[in-house]
């Protein structure tokens, strides 16, 4: 019954439902997963990166952070192609403001404006919705450090920590549980947290580094200082997970030993 | 000279069409620099004449020997230069005659003002620098604007590389700039001022397309005058 | 024949501009304000081609009011005077463009006080005092004289009424009143205007 | 020589087949240096708008390639006080944007007790102050007793007039000290000429009206009012790009003139930030 | 007073052993009133290249804005630092866009390639006609003079610090020879690991 209404982007479903959106939103969470952590001094974005095939020219830095000015970074969930298309129009975007105001862009300026353009798509022109959710980290100096996540829809939201992609609920319930308690965490802890989320919303149980990609945004000597950790850098952060792991398991392995006796 | 055009005759106005007037000057290049020292004066002048882009002669000079105390150094408009000039050996010569003696570079420099303000209304297209021994036997040199405004100075670039060849000076000779450390500029010597006036005519050489071929250096003492040649390139 | 007098201290920038309104011989009036509040801690103050300073003030004071509506924040003023400087560059090239000399100055906690000056051409800089008209020609003479980098509001009034003594007996034009207004962390004010009777009494070179 | 037959040229004087007599070279001299005998006389130019020619001359100087630009002086000033007359001079002299150069004298000594600042054209200047001195040496020998600077002035300001319109460009103070005490005239190559207590003279003049202005008072002090002539000209010397060089201040007094100092101006410069900042 | 002339000021740029040298007067005035004293007409575009512009000074900052905008997406994109032989490039084809209605301004891109650390001149004219010559670039509105002190000072391979007294010397007394720049002087020496900026001590007329 429901199929009559899908050919149009642009039409409501009798229950109020726009499906070519349900449909994108749908398609991104097969992509690779990607997290996102707002720590009070820095941000963080880790991403599942799929496309580990050895023949890979290693040249693109990496498929799905992207950097977008001098103070924003964003990673992207979905279909990859359109995800170029999004990021382009963000560097423009960005280019623009700047040579109009001569300072760089607000954060939430650079995403509420790309959310217009995504909105369009739900409302005229018959052209399918991208099929891309992103997040965005990036400091101002009205707001410091902030976290946006944007959908296909067009809606966008301030987070201190979310997940898009692959298996994103288990990962979003993971970090609230984690994060509830703390008002705010360090960027180390931030590390920790995402390899554990990561590790758990990954199909594969083996975590390795090339699987992985982390990026960190950081506010030094009134300089944003926007770096990608490298492949050592992200094994002994998984080592250290291992580890750590290892032992809650003894440790529970160890309770359930004492338990059954008494 | 507009008058006497083709503006006279309206219906002959063809719209559009750029009427070149006669103009009375012509640019005939070529650079001058002179350098005094305490009992000397080094007066250099180029010797390539041009019209355009043609070159008339390489081997022109534009030193003009007025007496063996005083040398004219004349670029511009080379019939300007070449009446103004005769008048002023015309002039020195009565003097002599009347006078029974040379006339000293001051009464010279002074008369060359004069005669170049004759022709206010009408001016000599011509860059002149003029450099002597004074009465007190130093080294003396005039600059000149084309009406004649003259004023003393101990070293001096005119023509048409004269604007690449002043701030040379300034900086090698006047040691403009330079951070003396408190004591004054030392004294120029004679083998330094045309080590100098050497160097910056290279330069001039490289740069602006009328000056080159080669070099006329007059060097002036009490005893008179002694000249040098410098090739320059021919391009 | 109008004159825009600027001076910024540490933390004000204080404008002054004559009132006088007038189409070719004729005086039409004598209390044109030609500073405009663009904002609760931005002042544009223009001078020009009449028509063109109302219709380009008003666009620029428009723009960084929507601004201000859409983000919840004002624009900093240094990026409202590159916003301004860039319109008027973009209108030069075009069809209609805009002969103005302006000021903008305004107050940030951030960037402090900013006074920039821009002209006709859209040529801009960030200057600690300056003038636009005949009339500043004579005054920035006596900027050079009395300005020093911690200047006070009252030192600074007293340099513009230095400035317009000057003005009222050199200028050929009689420009009898100035209006002059501050901005500083609280806001825009608007000072005494200084005007011939109020200088009667006044001895420029004590 | 048919061609000149036809032409009926043949007995014109340049034709002349003997060479040149000494009574025509004479001819010529006289001719070509009129002014030397005269210096009122000046050669008559070919066209009868000598000023519109030279500036078309001048504009299509890109054109061309004929750059005739004249030396310009450009900042002058002089007031009376009760010590005397101060005149106060800058020193540059450019062609177009050139810097012809920066020493040159713009207070041309005319006797002990008359100087003539210079701004505008700096050869008409010096020129008819030349010429202006001769006049008054002359009226000392006529008249047993120094020109006035009013008489002084008038005959400025009457060879002014006589060539107005031909495109003299000066505009000249007249300081002196004569039996009527301190005197000071302007007088400029429109043939306008005023007495006054205070002028400025030149594009730098608005630049140094600024300080001389808020500086000025009747009853100041020599060293007062040469310091305020000095400060003036240095305040244009930083805002206008055609002033510069040296600061010459010169004090007229009923002894004659002084000139109290020849002060570069970057010296000045350096000098009075530091003051500033040690406020 | 050509349009070129109207704010005057003046940049050069000199060739060294292993770096590069770009200056800069500070003037920024309207004709024959000089507004301020401390307008640098030299850019910092990228950590081992400046771009000097002179002429018209509304045009300088509106080419500065637009060669970093064009500038920013490249290195965005590229994810790497802009080097000074793509960049003139790009200044080139950007002012040959306006051909018939062009900037009036005369760029001197001045740096060191980053990957070959191989210093680079080059000035264009306001069409944006590149050259690249290897010892020195003069532009503005003391260009005659500045030609003339170059010539004469300026030798090959000269270390940093010499390199700093012969543009230093040449700028200063070229200025002070030109009625429309001057009024402070700011030399940048680019070398492969650091850039010293000095400002000169000059005649303030």
């Amino acid at each position: 019954m429901a199929r009559r209404y899908d050919s149009r982007t642009t039409i409501f479903s009798p229950e109020g439902r726009l499906y070519q959106v349900e449909y994108a939103m749908e398609a991104i969470s097969h992509a690779g997963t990607c997290l996102g952590i707002l720590a009070e001094d820095g941000i963080l974005l880790a991403a599942e990166c799929r496309s580990t095939n050895k023949l890979l020219d290693s040249a693109i830095p990496s498929e799905k952070i992207y950097r977008l000015n001098e103070n924003m970074v964003c990673s992207v969930a979905g279909i990859t192609s359109d995800a170029n298309v999004l990021t382009a129009e963000l560097r423009l975007i960005a280019q623009r403001y700047q040579f109009s105001y001569g300072e760089v862009i607000p954060c939430e300026q650079l995403v509420s404006h790309l959310c217009d353009i995504k909105q369009a798509y739900t409302q005229y022109g018959g052209k399918r919705p991208f099929g891309v959710s992103l997040l965005y980290m990036g400091w101002d100096n009205k707001y410091g450090y902030q976290l946006y996540q944007s959908d296909p829809s067009g809606n966008y939201g301030g987070w201190k920590a979310t997940c898009i992609g692959n298996n994103f609920g288990a990962a979003i319930s993971m970090l609230k549980q984690e994060l509830a308690d703390k008002p705010s965490i360090k960027l180390e802890e931030a590390k920790d947290l995402a390899v554990k989320v990561l590790s758990m919303t990954l199909d594969t149980t083996k975590l390795t580094p090339e699987k992985v990609e982390m990026a960190t945004l950081q506010r030094v000597k009134n300089t944003t200082v926007y770096s990608v950790l490298d492949k050592p850098d992200v094994e002994k952060l998984i080592e250290k997970y291992n580890k750590l792991q290892a032992e809650t398991e003894a440790a529970k392995k160890e309770k359930q030993a004492k338990q059954p006796k008494s | 000279m507009s008058n006497l055009g083709i503006e006279q005759f309206p219906d002959y106005q063809v719209p559009g069409v750029s009427h070149a007037d006669f103009s009375p000057y012509e640019s005939n290049g070529g650079s001058i620099v002179a350098i005094a020292g305490e009992d000397f004066v080094v007066i250099a002048a180029d010797t390539r004449l041009s019209s355009g882009y043609n070159i008339h002669t390489r081997k022109q000079s534009k030193l003009f020997p007025l007496s063996n105390q005083t040398v004219l150094a004349s670029t511009g408009c080379w019939c300007d230069t070449l009446s103004l000039t005769g008048l002023m050996k015309l002039r020195m010569q009565n003097y002599e005659h009347t006078h029974l003696k040379t006339m000293t570079t001051d009464a010279v420099a002074q008369m060359l003002s004069i005669i170049m303000y004759n022709r206010r209304f009408f001016p000599y297209y011509v860059s002149n620098i003029l450099a002597g021994i004074d009465k007190d036997g130093k080294g003396v040199v005039f600059s000149y604007d084309p009406i004649g405004h003259c004023e003393r100075a101990t070293y001096r670039a005119g023509g048409t590389a004269g604007a690449l060849l002043q701030p040379v000076l300034d900086n090698q000779i006047g040691y403009k700039n330079m951070n003396l450390h408190g004591e004054d500029a030392p004294e120029v010597t004679k083998e330094r001022a045309v080590a100098v006036a050497s160097d910056t005519f290279i330069s001039a050489a490289e740069r602006d397309i009328y000056t080159g071929d080669s070099v006329l250096i007059n060097i002036i003492t009490k005893d008179g005058i002694e000249t040098q040649e410098l090739q320059l390139r021919q391009d | 024949m109008e004159t825009l007098l600027g001076i910024k201290g540490p933390d004000f920038v204080m404008l002054a501009a004559d009132t006088t309104h007038a189409r070719s011989i004729i005086v039409m009036k004598e209390d044109q304000n030609k500073i405009h509040k663009a904002s609760d801690n931005l002042l544009i103050s223009t001078t020009g081609e009449s028509g063109d300073t109302e219709q380009f003030t008003e666009f620029i004071s428009k723009n960084i009011a929507l601004y201000k509506m859409r983000n919840g924040y004002d624009l900093s003023p240094r990026a409202a005077a590159h916003f301004t400087r860039k319109n008027l560059a973009d209108y030069l090239r075009s069809r209609t463009p805009y002969q103005v000399f302006m000021f903008v100055a305004g107050y940030d906690e951030t960037d402090g006080a900013e006074l920039a000056f821009i002209d006709y051409l859209a040529n801009a800089k960030s200057l600690n005092h300056a003038g636009h008209g005949y009339g500043a020609m004579f005054c920035s003479s006596i900027y050079d004289r009395y300005w020093h980098p911690n200047i006070t509001q009252d030192e600074a009034y007293d340099i513009f009424k230095k400035c317009i003594v000057e003005i009222q007996k050199r200028l050929v034009v009689n420009l009898k009143n100035f209006n002059v207004s501050v901005v500083d962390k609280n806001g825009v004010r608007n000072l005494e205007p200084i005007s011939a009777q109020s200088l009667t009494d006044y001895n420029a070179s004590s | 020589m048919a061609l000149a037959e036809i032409c009926k040229i043949s007995n014109a004087s340049y034709m002349k087949p003997t060479a040149w007599t000494s009574a025509d070279a004479n001819e010529d001299l006289k001719t070509f240096s009129c002014n030397l005998a005269n210096p009122y006389t000046l050669a008559a130019p070919p066209f009868e708008n000598p000023m519109l020619n030279l500036n078309q001359i001048q504009a299509n100087s890109g054109k061309t390639g004929i750059k005739i630009d004249f030396d310009h002086g450009t900042t002058t000033l002089g007031f009376k006080y009760q010590g005397g007359v101060i005149l106060a001079v800058d020193s540059r002299a450019t062609g177009g944007q050139y810097i012809g150069s920066q020493t040159m004298k713009k207070i041309v000594e005319i006797n002990d007790f008359l100087l003539g600042t210079l701004a505008g054209g700096a050869a008409d200047c010096v020129y008819w102050d030349r010429v202006l001195s001769k006049e008054c040496r002359l009226h000392e020998l006529r008249n047993k007793e120094r020109i006035s600077v009013a008489a002084a002035s008038k005959i400025m300001a009457n060879i002014a007039h006589e060539y107005k319109g031909m495109g003299l460009s000066m505009g000249m103070m007249l300081a002196g000290y004569d039996k009527r005490g301190p005197g000071l005239y302007y007088v400029d190559s429109e043939g306008s000429r005023t007495p006054g207590n205070l002028f400025s003279v030149g594009s730098g003049s608005l630049f140094a009206y600024g300080v001389l202005d808020s500086g000025y008072r009747w009853d100041l002090q020599d060293k007062e009012a040469q310091d305020l002539g000095q400060r003036a000209i240095y305040h244009a010397t930083f805002r206008d790009a055609y002033s510069g060089g040296i600061i010459r201040v010169y004090h007229m007094t009923p002894t004659g003139w002084i000139n109290v100092s020849n002060t570069d101006c970057m010296e000045l410069h350096y000098k009075f930030k530091s003051e500033k900042e040690a406020q | 007073m050509s349009i070129l002339a109207y704010n005057g000021g003046c940049v050069v740029a000199m060739r060294g052993k292993d770096c590069v040298a770009i200056a800069t007067d500070h003037r920024f005035g309207v004709q024959a009133q000089t507004i301020s004293t401390d307008f640098k007409k030299v850019f910092h575009i990228a950590p081992r290249m400046f771009l000097g512009l002179t002429g018209l000074q509304t045009d300088i900052l509106t080419v500065r804005d637009r060669l970093m905008f064009r500038k920013n997406l490249y290195e965005t994109r590229e994810n790497r630092e802009m080097a000074p032989k793509p960049f003139s490039a790009m200044l080139s084809s950007f002012l040959y866009e306006h051909r018939f209605g062009p900037y009036f301004i005369e760029p001197v891109v001045a740096g060191l390639d980053p990957k070959t650390l191989k210093p680079f001149v080059c000035n264009m004219d306001l069409i944006g006609c590149p050259n690249e010559p290897d010892d020195f670039v003069v532009a503005g509105t003391c260009a005659e003079q500045l030609y003339g002190m170059c010539e004469t000072l300026w030798k090959p391979d000269l270390q940093p610090d010499q390199l700093f007294e012969v543009i230093a010397q040449s700028m200063m007394n070229a200025f002070d020879r030109d009625a429309m720049s001057g009024w402070g002087a700011t030399v940048y020496i680019i070398e492969k690991d650091k850039i010293t900026e000095r400002s000169l001590k000059t005649r303030m007329d």
